[in-house]
């Protein structure tokens, strides 16, 4: 029985995709339209790495699930990359919803406490201008504005402590030039 | 309570510490037969350091300030426990006069130097005038702390443009700012005091030259306490991140062996001139042209002291508790020699990428780098839920070699081996900047950092190679996740079932 | 086809083993910036060797006979991926001198000894001449193969009884046999030849005196091949079972200064006498009263040369590549001496309990021991399946310390700090010898286990304490297992659901 | 709520019962009938351990699950443990169903190839005989007779493959003296 299956991978920001096909023992690869070569990937190191083998070129990846949407953590050779996995299907679908590059919110992403707040509403803010400090692991964490725009809300305060997926502030995006 | 008036024996130590210090002391006890008792807050009960001693006691919530760093807690502790010593180790109370004061008057050993001591040397003001009493270069400036701006003006212009204020209760990169003109001296100073004073509740502050693109060189010494000390060599930590030592290395590459003959001499004066116990360690900037100044000297053990260890074979924790016992310092400086050549990485949870910020998480994956020349010395494992109440170092990653291109070869291989996921981490920053040729060449200063880090573009590129390996993993195993080769077994709605199926591949059930 | 006609340049290096060896050799050849080509057999597909390299070629099922054992294959493997040289490790084929020669037939560098050295020092008879024409002394016996009885008794006689019939081409402890009186001399060298004709295609013979309760003590030396030779101290290896040797330490504790610096000059005599190129071990046989005999020459790297390493500072596998490229030794041994103890602890799937008998299985769980001092050379991870095909040697555990004791208490501590679950293996085994009072004072000899060792009585009795947390650990475990605290979460009928049980508790979910 | 159950837990060969009491979080463990002492069990070490605390003493115990009828293997500071642990019902009945020491049955425990036996069909055997050689992993692996009695079978020959569960020799053991 041939099974095909295809998927959408993001590797540190650029998208491919991946063809995998399965007919018995035998699974074939084929990345981004490119001709299909016999693959295979075993788990090795206790589940810690993979073992790749595409057209008989062997090389092992660290990996490990990063979250529940395809996330991933992978080092190849010491050197992390930002690594995700979509279904083809899921990937069009989340496409179809828009998002686009730099929001306008800014939400924690460690725990930490906001020792300063540098902007008001009503605010005018730049792409990158420091916006709030939150401090954690005795370290101060400057979160910059990603996007020019108009401060609309400071949702914390100077002494709060905050949790990963806190809102800190959110700022209006200026219209584009 | 001693039977000998000079020897203070006890056989079990309680570790006033968490993380990778902990536990390396707790090693190190162990190795000397003595019992070991940690103390552990509330998010570090499953703590390594707590489930290596041989007892552990609770003292408290998270924050260091009701748990790490209350004293009588510590004090009741090293009672209960029956310990007859404390071990500070570095950072929480380790430079606290007072804390050693009261460990001495509770009738227990303090492991490290005396409270006097410690109060000359965490005065900058202080040892800076210890220091020209004993003959050992500081760097040119006031000798008593400046109020008046028209007196820090004079100051300047006899020793030149840029200085730098201190505040003399200052430290780690904090209460400084530099000054290039008389014009911006005066509101330089009242700024500076007014931080000091609301840092530190000290608004001593003085006026020094600001050594331009200096390196950061420091010694190694043992002091019996009663004014005898040796040197075990230098140590270099330039590569620093927000003012942060990063990676030290020992021999230091800037040092001619008269150089290195006469830093090492000074640092000996310095541990004489207050009559030092214990380990400790003489800080000195090294200006471009080969002179050097006494900085601070910090009084206990270091992060950075495994690098001595590895060249020098002595163990420091081992000297410590020799010398807490009245035992003396044990070993004779001739016979002291520098073998090969060793790195340290602190492995910290932050990511480069965002200014070294601190990242935080269960640490999903962790296989240490073995083999020879490679030493790790750790606080968390594989499992263990990173508190962020803390600092961020995990662990450090020390390796020795025959010589330095020889360690660096070892460092990166050891690096590459060194499996670490979970909150990002630092690895990688290391493999850059043994890559880089400011620090291949020995030359980096301690702006090597600020310098030659692009956090943008730090990163080396990936191969198609390299590419077509990680979208083969990623398709094939999510592939694997929904629609598992082996018979029976449905794909796992939760994610995760690689290690199960890492579990089928390897007993050969495919 | 090399430049200068006494270099041999290669970029890439096969490696024709398996296991820690592999492993090793891979990191050492990983920092010399040399790309790395492993070889594995089928039940080796997720062997570690096979992982850490640049690229792993298959060659065949799982018999070393069909696979680690045939020469073309492996010499095919290196002309596919582009290699240079071949590594051979020990065991296999790493002293077999036709491999050697059909190596270099095929253009590639051998890295090891000349076929020519392998071939003298293989054949035991050959060797003994070569060693009394060199003036190395050897035990007192036969310079010829001896087939007539009449001529062994005579020369039993002429060095007294006991004597030790010894097959010229065996080894590891085979092929040998003791006579005590005349009366058995005929039978005993009848069955000798007999099993040394079967066993090795060989049946000289020749007698030697038995040298009662020896200790075995080796040299490790360095040759450049034209009869240069460096020596780097010795290593005493008399903790034997089944005349294999577990533990090792370096120096040895039975040598004085004298004695060291005769038993050194005499092995790099040896060396001399052959030319011998790359690393080589000479094994003596030190007899009680300080007398020592050459035994033999292993011609390739030991298991146990991560003792030298610690002690004398030297990486072997290094020095072994910088020979085979034509640069020679590139040590002086006026440079080189002996710092601080180092022991080394070979981790065996096996029991001790039954007669070291092998054990198989899953690595379980595994944690290596870290921190100062201590090194892991391991072959294995968490997670693989050991295969049954080949030796049972799992891992090495080496640690140095600044003196002998220091290197005991160290041990004692990273063998108490190394979680090894799933096979069987000897880690308690290593505890119990370091707390054997002929171990601790040095004065074991080769008998030590068969006379020291019993093996009902062996473990440590469990305290009550002990017992509790035992029992405590087994009732709640398996109550959590039954009825878990959680809400939601039923409990798993197919048993191991701790590790999701402790990311629970890790995370926080009670 | 409070639940009740009962253990029988063997260390190396000792028979102990375990009572666990549960009510809310608080647990209470009794050991062979002694006096009931507050306890906890938690897995640390990545569940390579188990940090066990019983009446405030705190140790750490290295476990893994060594087969599905309660067999554990277990280390304490580097000392090996045989550890199991079982129901008390589930003890009860096979108990019940008798069993002693001492089995006339010769299995292979690692797989190997049979390279000597030592007796014949008919022979009469001492305990702590040799009976047959497997060779494994380079090594002879001498097995010997669990009890004293008869060879009533040799389920194997020199030169055969063996694999663990593998029946080798069969003895009738003679009547108890």
């Amino acid at each position: 029985m041939l099974t095909r299956r295809n998927y959408v991978v993001d590797v540190d920001g650029q998208r491919h995709t991946a063809e995998v096909a399965r007919s018995g023992d035998r699974t074939e690869l084929r990345i981004d339209g490119g001709a299909a070569a016999p693959a295979s990937a075993l788990p090795v190191l206790g589940g810690r790495a993979v073992c790749v083998t595409v057209g008989g070129r062997r090389r092992v990846v660290h990996l490990s699930r990063a979250d529940t949407r395809g996330g991933l953590r992978a080092t190849l050779d010491g050197r992390p990359v930002t690594l995700s996995v979509m279904d083809e299907l899921r990937a069009q679908a989340l496409q179809a919803q828009g998002g686009g590059a730099g929001s306008g919110t800014l939400v924690a992403d460690i725990p930490g406490l906001v020792i300063d707040i540098r902007v008001q509403p009503g605010q005018a803010v730049q792409q990158g201008e420091p916006v709030i400090v939150v401090e954690a692991m005795k370290m101060q964490n400057e979160l910059t504005s990603g996007v020019s725009g108009t401060v609309q809300k400071v949702a914390v305060a100077v002494g709060q402590s905050v949790n990963p997926g806190d809102v800190l502030v959110v700022i209006e995006p200026a219209p584009a030039d | 309570m001693s039977k000998k008036p000079d020897t203070h024996p006890f056989d079990t130590v309680l570790v006033a510490n968490r993380g990778e210090i902990a536990v390396r002391i707790i090693q190190g006890l162990r190795e000397m037969g003595i019992g070991t008792v940690a103390v552990y807050s509330e998010p570090d009960r499953t703590a390594l350091h707590a489930l290596v001693a041989d007892e552990a006691v609770f003292i408290g919530p998270a924050p260091a300030s009701e748990s790490y760093l209350v004293m009588q807690k510590l004090i009741d502790a090293a009672k209960q426990a029956g310990a007859g010593a404390i071990h500070p180790g570095y950072g929480f109370l380790s430079e606290n006069a007072g804390f050693c004061r009261a460990v001495e008057a509770a009738g227990l050993v303090f492991i490290g130097p005396t409270a006097a001591s410690m109060e000359v040397m965490g005065d900058k003001l202080a040892s800076r005038r210890k220091m020209m009493q004993s003959g050992v270069p500081v760097v040119p400036g006031t000798e008593d702390a400046v109020r008046d701006p028209a007196v820090a003006i004079t100051c300047a212009e006899k020793i030149g443009y840029p200085v730098l204020l201190k505040a003399s209760a200052g430290g780690g990169g904090k209460g400084m700012r530099i000054v290039r003109s008389a014009a911006d001296m005066a509101s330089a100073l009242r700024q500076t005091m007014g931080e000091a004073g609301q840092s530190f509740g000290n608004d001593a502050i003085f006026v020094e030259k600001y050594i331009e693109n200096p390196k950061h060189i420091e010694v190694q010494v043992l002091g019996d306490g009663k004014g005898g000390a040796i040197h075990l060599f230098e140590r270099e930590c330039s590569v620093q991140r927000r003012h942060q030592k990063v990676i030290e290395e020992s021999p230091s590459p800037s040092l001619t062996p008269e150089l290195r003959a006469r830093i090492c001499e000074a640092a000996v004066q310095t541990a004489r001139a207050v009559d030092y116990r214990g380990a400790g360690t003489v800080e000195f900037i090294l200006a471009p042209g080969g002179a050097f100044y006494f900085l601070e000297m910090n009084t206990r053990l270091q992060v950075e002291h495994p690098i001595t260890e590895l060249v020098t074979g002595i163990d420091l924790v081992h000297a410590q508790v020799r010398i807490a016992r009245g035992e003396g310092i044990g070993i004779r400086q001739e016979d002291l020699s520098q073998r090969g050549w060793a790195l340290e990485f602190r492995v910290c949870a932050e990511d480069p990428s965002r200014n070294f910020a601190p990242s935080i998480g269960r640490i999903e994956a962790m296989s240490p780098p073995l083999g020879p020349g490679v030493r790790l010395d750790t606080g968390v494992y594989e499992g263990f839920e990173v508190p962020i109440h803390y600092d961020p170092l995990l662990a450090k990653l020390i390796v020795w070699g025959e010589d330095r291109p020889r360690a660096i070869a070892r460092a990166q291989r050891a690096l590459r081996d060194f499996t670490l996921q979970g909150p990002t981490h630092n690895l990688p920053f290391h493999l850059w900047a043994l890559d880089q040729p400011a620090f291949r060449d020995g030359t980096y200063t301690t702006h090597f950092v600020e310098k030659c880090f692009d956090h943008t573009a730090w990163l080396p590129a990936l191969t198609d190679l390299d590419r077509e390996a990680l979208i083969a993993a990623a398709a094939l195993l999510e592939n694997e996740r929904r629609a598992p080769a082996g018979a029976g077994a449905g794909a796992d709605a939760h994610g995760d079932n690689w290690r199960r199926a890492a579990r089928r591949a390897m007993t050969g059930h495919k």
